[in-house]
């Protein structure tokens, strides 16, 4: 390992080091960070929910938002494979059904940013986010 | 996803190293080695319930995990998602899990500052500290200010020393640098000797580069390059991560010669102590570092003129440094808009005794006893009730219900008639005699004893001795009038702190429970029932229906009795060690 | 120098800076007790743990009491040394210390002389509360051939460690164990007798209690008086005369002399004689030694040592057989003077008086303790019948006088009888640090130069200097003399000597500060140089009043020499007068 | 301080000597050198600190004062299994007294003390920091927790072979 040679350097590494331990720093500080949780049990990993984690952890990481990607077991929805569900900082989760890609790309831009809704949201939780 | 494993010693005496094995065993067995990592960290704190998983990202809190328990946690966690719920922590209040640390009672008024890294980075890894802005501060202090401007940062946030004395860190580091020498020396005390405190062990084994950097920063401060940790032999952990943190350090030149391309230079090195509570005391933990019996010496002069081999010597201990880098970072308006007016920042305890939550706590300065024992301690032990908390160890009093609500800090505690000490805080029920408890203190006073001094020496003997005659039911209102004189001369006149301090637990017994002194020399009797001398184990006829229960189970054989009858204890004989009274399913034993 | 003002009992006193409290008191004269403290100017030795505690006084503005003798004073401190709480302390703290120690007071050998006891007295305790049951410390007795430890006693001053690391760097005593059973003892509490101990008695000397005593022979020397099958006896070596008054009351540097011979005599003595004669003659002996050595050494023999070592003190003899055992042809061969003087007593003089060595006893006054073991030592026992029977110190000498009824201090002077009891003045100076060699000087020049001495007082060998050295001109040849007192002095001397920095042709060495004036079986001076000062004085004073001031003119000498030694060196003499020297200890093997 | 009696081989001596050797001979690393020789020895007989002394040149009698004033040195072999029973406050209070007491009954020795057969020595030690434990019992490296007096009889079973 080379050695740090001026406040610089370590800053730098600092920057590096960082995401090696962000999963802790942003579990510590889930209450203030927007947690998504992707169904990853058999029937979510069949429709894809793998690749749709993978690109939701990509996205928020380049478009800078600082986020919580975990999975879970079945949610129950089954028939909308894959589910995720979105909890903002300070307000109820929402479940996605069906979300490929394209529709987590939507989420990011248009839920996650500006808390507006997209279509596919669960009904069943619809009216806790309603009830708010 | 990482699996975090408290690496304490605590946790390790029930097996964590087991669990890392078991976790990563059965990660490997689902594919899963290179997804998810297991950490070894430093102590979460909550010893009660170790040992303790941690799963991240979502903040899932597993408690009094068996190695056994490893191949559920990765498949239904890890694997599958779902919570293991019969390893959550249950919130007794409410009888609900409570999975996320951050919601249980334990860890709702805790802030942690020296205890930042603990149970949060692999303390074997410089890189996890470095992520945590690790060594930054003294990056910051010796490129972007004076030795002075340091010391101002530290002197305006109030810190004050966390070894008992509660002297103001800033003004200490300013008297050491003051005095010129060709070389001086920065002293960690690590020699934590108070019985029932761990903070600094647990400190030192989480997050050991925090000392390292602090004390590179007091180096620069005071102008030392050298800087000495004195540290407990009865603590291989410790010292294991401390070498292993040093020797990164240095790898990554921030130990060593010209230290992140300035020209300051400063390394550490280790001392042992061999097992003297006295070490505690820096002038005594000077001499011991000079390979000489730990005996005090009588101050001025002081270590900041001359200390180790008659260099300007600054000593702090450990859970002082470790709040310094915090401090040069977030700056002191930061740090001293915690805690209360004279007393800044957090302090940690190690909470035990007769509570439910046993553990090591960081709170901040001002929060009430009350707030400590019932909400993050979660009160007293099977429902029994509160009598008296003790606070500074050996060196502190036992403090009463009527103390409760009084904000701790370092000036209350001691207008109360204890002190802060190294932070021990030990509950007391019901079932606790004062006398006994006093007694308890001082026969540690009389073993740890340096015996230099004669009040010390001596006289500790003779309160001990006083203890042991009024709970043996022999003593006498004379005895008291002399505790209470022996005790206040001895204050007055021992040469250091452990001396001065060795009789608050009787006095503070003296002061707050003299109806139990009371009761031990008019009525003989023990009220908690713990003095043995003044008890009898008595049989109740009536409710005794000669199981034999309690005669097999006698070791020395004082109980008769024909089966089916009434027993009978030999009282003689009985050396009251309880064993007969555990075993009775019908209460028919009592204690007179 | 920068001064400070303080107030001490209220009035006010200006000190320079770093004076303790203790020290401006007493130039007030107010006189805090103190018991740990002890203050050794002129060796440069304060011993000042601040253990005893019973010096506390009350300070201003300061939260318990401060210890006076190891506190500093400081502008504008209010110091007050009597209020109750202070009384109460220092008493309390006292019956504290008296809680854990022996009550015998009135069988004890310090009893009279013990500081606690004087402090106890002051202080007016009169009883110790809780002592019923109150557990004491108590260690196992310790009876050396010279020095009694009996610990139990011991209060941890910590003098008696001072004395034998710092000052004798003899390191036979550390402070062991922790808390109530600390004590002071050698390496695994073992007898004195298997440490590295040379018996100076230097710790017996400071020791303020009875934890350590001098072995006491009185009785044995009462016995041999009373006995009409022996004939008794009695050497007093030279520092004895210049401090025994002091036990009778008198002035230290009162020199007792003839009331001592007469004393001796009224005590029943058979013969009275002297040391300082067999000091002449250690001077003959160990004089021509030197001068044999020197003539060899400038011819060129390269077998021969220099410097040459005394070898007239004992301690210092255990202390070169342990420390210095690869050095052991250094030291002259010549015995002590009072070995010398056992050896003539019991051969030359037991010849005289037509009688066998069994039927005489040669007892000795000596102002040292180290003496009691060197005439036990086997080589200088004949059939196991030693050349001096009983070594005792000054102070017993004074307790035995009491208790034979004398009144000393009204006794008229009488001399020493002869042959043994002549000396000169050069036999007296062998108390003094300097004075052996001196007196060596003084034959030796006159030997080696054929001429007369220009004057026989050499100043510039005397004083109170650690380690001091001086050239005398032999007629043109220049001799490096090197002197040291203490064995601490003597240690960084012989280290010297041993690394071949030094470049001595004779050496003096005496294990007591001061010499044997300073002595461990002297009356104690509890620290206080000025007692030793005033006993040198003595010595130069006795010296000076003295006709004869060189050892080869003492006619009895010349007269010992002539009908049975022959002449120094001689076979005869190096038969009865000199010695060999054994290795101790086991350190070489390990290094 | 009780202690017997050992004859040091040569090889002990070396090995004694190189230990000195490590921290330069010097008296100011006396401490660590008694670490160092414990740990190699097992305890610190008489004869192996007057090895030590003279190796750093100092007396015999400071280094036994040193010894004598450190708990964790020790002039005896300890037992085969030591054990060492917590009596830090919170252990205390938790009940370490009775469970002291009992080790003491049952392996028939005081604190401090080693079995006849040097299979079981008895010691206290202050709080070795798993007070969620109290009160707490080691065995060698092993740390017992929660012990009750009923169960000390079948944590000695453990090691009677």
């Amino acid at each position: 390992m080379t050695k740090v040679k001026s406040l610089a350097d370590l800053k730098k590494m600092k920057e590096t080091l960082q995401t090696k331990i962000d999963i802790r720093e942003k579990g510590d500080a889930s209450e203030s960070l927007v947690q998504i949780k992707v169904a990853m049990a058999t029937c979510g990993i069949a429709s894809g929910a793998k690749a749709v984690m993978e690109f939701l952890m990509e996205e928020l990481d380049k478009r800078g938002i600082q986020a919580v990607v975990t999975q879970t077991g079945c949610m129950g929805y089954c028939y909308a494979e894959p589910t995720i569900e979105v909890k903002l900082p300070g307000k109820e989760p929402v479940i996605f059904g069906y979300v490929d890609n394209k529709k987590a790309d939507d989420i990011i831009e248009k839920y996650i940013k500006n808390g507006e809704l997209v279509d596919g949201i669960i009904p069943t939780n619809f009216e806790s986010i309603d009830n708010k | 996803m990482h699996l975090l494993v408290c690496g304490g010693t605590g946790c390790r005496a029930s097996s964590s190293d087991a669990i890392v094995e078991s976790l990563k065993s059965e990660l490997a067995a689902n594919g899963l080695e290179n997804d998810v990592q297991v950490i070894m960290t430093g102590c979460f704190g909550f010893c009660e319930k170790g040992p303790i998983v941690k799963v991240l990202p979502d903040n899932t809190f597993y408690t009094q995990v068996k190695p056994e328990d490893a191949a559920e946690i990765v498949r239904e966690h890890v694997v599958k998602g779902r919570k293991v719920a019969r390893l959550l922590y249950t919130d007794p209040a409410k009888n609900e899990h409570v999975s996320d640390s951050k919601h249980m009672g334990f860890y709702r008024k805790q802030i942690r500052i020296a205890l930042r890294n603990c149970g949060f980075i692999n303390p074997e890894n410089i890189d996890e500290y470095i992520a945590r802005d690790g060594y930054q501060a003294i990056g910051k202090a010796i490129t972007e200010m004076d030795p002075q401007q340091t010391i101002d940062i530290i002197k305006k946030s109030g810190l004050r020393g966390r070894g008992g004395g509660g002297f103001p860190t800033g003004l200490k580091w300013e008297i050491a640098s003051k005095n010129k020498a060709d070389q001086k020396y920065v002293v960690c005390n690590a020699d934590e000797g108070d019985p029932g405190a761990f903070m600094d062990r647990s400190i030192l084994e989480g997050d050991p580069h925090s000392v390292i950097e602090a004390m590179s920063i007091c180096g620069y401060c005071i102008g030392a390059s050298k800087g000495l940790v004195y540290i407990r032999a009865e603590y291989p952990l410790a010292i294991k991560r401390l070498k292993v943190a040093i020797d990164q350090a240095r790898e990554y030149g921030l130990l060593g010669n010209n230290i992140l391309g300035s020209n300051f230079s400063f390394d550490i090195e280790l001392r042992y102590g061999a097992g003297a509570f006295v070490c505690g005391e820096e002038t005594a933990l000077i001499h011991s570092m000079e390979g000489l019996r730990g005996e005090p010496t009588v101050k001025p002069p002081f270590p900041a003129e001359s200390g180790y081999l008659g260099k300007p010597t600054n000593v702090n201990n450990v859970e002082t440094f470790a709040n310094v880098p915090v401090i040069i970072l977030k700056g002191a308006d930061w740090y001293s808009s915690i805690g209360t007016e004279k007393s800044k920042g957090t302090k940690v305890f190690a909470l035990a005794g007769k509570i439910n939550n046993v553990g090591l706590i960081e709170v901040p300065m001002g929060i009430t006893l009350r707030e400590v024992i019932f909400e993050i301690g979660g009160g007293i032990k099977n429902g029994k009730k509160f009598k008296a908390v003790q606070t500074g160890g050996p060196s502190g009093g036992c403090l009463t219900e009527k103390h409760l609500d009084t904000p701790i800090d370092f000036d209350n505690l001691i207008a109360a008639g204890s002190m802060m000490g190294s932070g021990g805080m030990i509950v007391m029920d019901e079932d606790d005699c004062m006398v006994a408890v006093a007694k308890f203190y001082l026969d540690f006073t009389v073993e740890e004893s340096c015996g230099k001094c004669s009040p010390c020496r001596i006289g500790n003997k003779r309160l001990y001795e006083t203890l042991e005659k009024i709970t043996k039911g022999e003593g006498t209102m004379e005895d008291l009038d002399r505790l209470r004189n022996l005790s206040q001369v001895i204050k007055d006149t021992a040469l250091c702190g452990l001396g001065q301090t060795s009789p608050n637990p009787v006095l503070s017994t003296l002061d707050n429970f003299y109806h139990e002194y009371l009761a031990h020399v008019n009525d003989r009797k023990c009220p908690a029932g713990q003095c043995k001398s003044l008890m009898q184990y008595v049989i109740d006829p009536e409710a005794c229906v000669g199981c034999t229960a309690c005669a097999r189970n006698c070791p020395v054989n004082a109980i008769s009795g024909e089966r089916k009858k009434p027993h009978e204890i030999d009282t003689a004989i009985c050396i009251k060690c309880g064993a007969c009274i555990e075993k009775c399913k019908f209460n028919a034993i009592s204690i007179q | 120098m920068e001064t400070v003002k303080l107030t001490i009992d209220n009035r006010e006193i200006e000190v320079p800076k770093g004076t303790t409290i203790y020290k401006a008191a007493k130039s007030l004269g107010i006189d805090i007790p103190v018991l740990c403290y002890m203050d050794l100017h002129d060796l440069k030795v304060e011993n000042k743990p601040a253990g005893c505690r019973i010096c506390v006084v009350e300070v201003e503005g300061r939260r318990n009491l401060a210890p006076s003798c190891s506190t500093d004073c400081m502008n504008g401190m209010v110091v007050k040394t009597h209020t109750t709480r202070v009384i109460n302390a220092r008493r309390t703290v006292m019956e504290l210390i008296l809680s854990d120690h022996p009550k015998d007071c009135l069988t004890c050998p310090k009893s009279g002389h013990c500081e606690l006891q004087d402090i106890a007295v002051r202080l007016g305790i009169r009883e110790i509360p809780g002592q019923e049951f109150a557990e004491m410390s108590t260690y196992k007795k310790d009876f050396s051939p010279s020095i009694i430890r009996d610990v139990d006693k011991c209060i941890m001053c910590r003098r008696c460690e001072t004395m034998c690391n710092d000052i004798q760097t003899v390191g036979a005593l550390s402070a062991v164990n922790r808390g109530f059973m600390s004590v002071v003892a050698p390496a695994f509490e073992q007898d004195l007798e298997k440490s590295p101990c040379t018996f100076c008695g230097q710790c017996v000397a400071v020791c303020p209690t009875g934890a350590l005593t001098e072995v006491d022979h009185t009785a044995k020397v009462i016995r041999a008086l009373s006995d009409p099958t022996k004939t008794v006896l009695v050497q007093t070596a030279p520092a004895v005369r210049a401090a025994l008054g002091e036990e009778f009351g008198l002035k230290p540097g009162t020199s007792v002399t003839g009331k001592m011979a007469a004393a001796l005599r009224k005590i029943g003595f058979d013969f009275v004689f002297d040391t300082d004669f067999a000091a002449d003659l250690t001077i003959m002996e160990e004089g021509t030694e030197l001068l044999d050595r020197l003539t060899r050494h400038l011819n060129g023999d390269k077998s021969v040592r220099l410097p040459i070592l005394t070898s007239c003190c004992p301690a210092w003899v255990n202390f070169f057989e342990t420390n210095y055992n690869d050095m052991l042809d250094v030291p002259s061969s010549a015995k002590s003077p009072q070995q010398m003087f056992g050896a003539i007593a019991k051969s030359y003089f037991a010849e005289k008086l037509g009688k066998k060595r069994d039927e005489l006893v040669v007892v000795s006054v000596m102002p040292c303790l180290a003496k009691k073991y060197e005439c036990q030592r086997d080589e200088f026992k004949h059939d196991n019948n030693p050349d001096v029977d009983y070594s005792i110190s000054t102070r017993e000498l004074a307790h035995l006088i009491k208790s034979f009824n004398i009144n000393f201090v009204d006794l008229a002077d009488e001399d020493f009888d002869r042959p043994l009891g002549e000396s000169t003045g050069a036999g007296v100076i062998f108390g003094a640090t300097g004075g052996v060699i001196e007196a060596a000087v003084r034959t030796a020049y006159e030997v080696q130069t054929g001429k007369p001495l220009p004057k026989v007082d050499f100043t510039e060998l005397r004083g109170m200097d650690g380690i001091r050295s001086a050239t005398i001109d032999f007629n043109g040849l220049p001799i490096n003399i090197g002197i040291a007192h203490g064995l601490g002095n003597a240690r960084k001397l012989l280290d010297d000597v041993r690394a071949g920095k030094a470049n001595y042709h004779a050496i003096e060495i005496m294990a007591c500060p001061g010499g044997c004036i300073g002595g461990g079986g002297q009356p104690l001076h509890h620290g206080d140089s000025s007692i030793i000062k005033a006993r040198m004085a003595a010595i130069y004073r006795e010296d000076a009043g003295k006709t004869i001031r060189k050892s080869h003119e003492n006619p009895y000498i010349k007269q010992l020499y002539e009908e049975f030694l022959g002449k120094p060196m001689s076979e005869k003499a190096h038969h009865l007068l000199h010695t060999h020297y054994f290795k101790k200890g086991n350190k070489d093997i390990f290094i | 301080m009780s202690h017997i009696k050992v004859e040091l081989k040569p090889e002990q001596i070396a090995k004694i000597q190189e230990i000195c050797k490590s921290f330069k001979n010097d008296a100011g690393e006396l401490i660590n050198v008694l670490h160092k020789t414990q740990e190699t020895f097992g305890y610190l007989p008489a004869e192996v600190q007057e090895v030590i002394a003279a190796n750093l040149n100092i007396s015999v009698a400071k280094v036994y004062g040193v010894v004598t004033f450190y708990s964790f040195f020790t002039m005896l072999p300890k037992g085969k299994h030591p054990i060492s029973v917590c009596t830090g406050t919170a252990c205390y209070v938790r009940g370490a007294e009775k469970v002291l007491d009992e080790f003491k009954r049952v392996l028939n020795i005081k604190v401090g003390e080693t079995t006849p057969d040097g299979k079981f020595s008895l010691s206290c030690l202050r709080c070795v920091g798993a007070c969620g434990l109290a009160p707490v019992v080691l065995i060698g490296e092993k740390v017992y927790g929660r012990v009750s007096p009923d169960g000390v009889k079948d944590i000695i079973k453990e090691y009677e072979e």
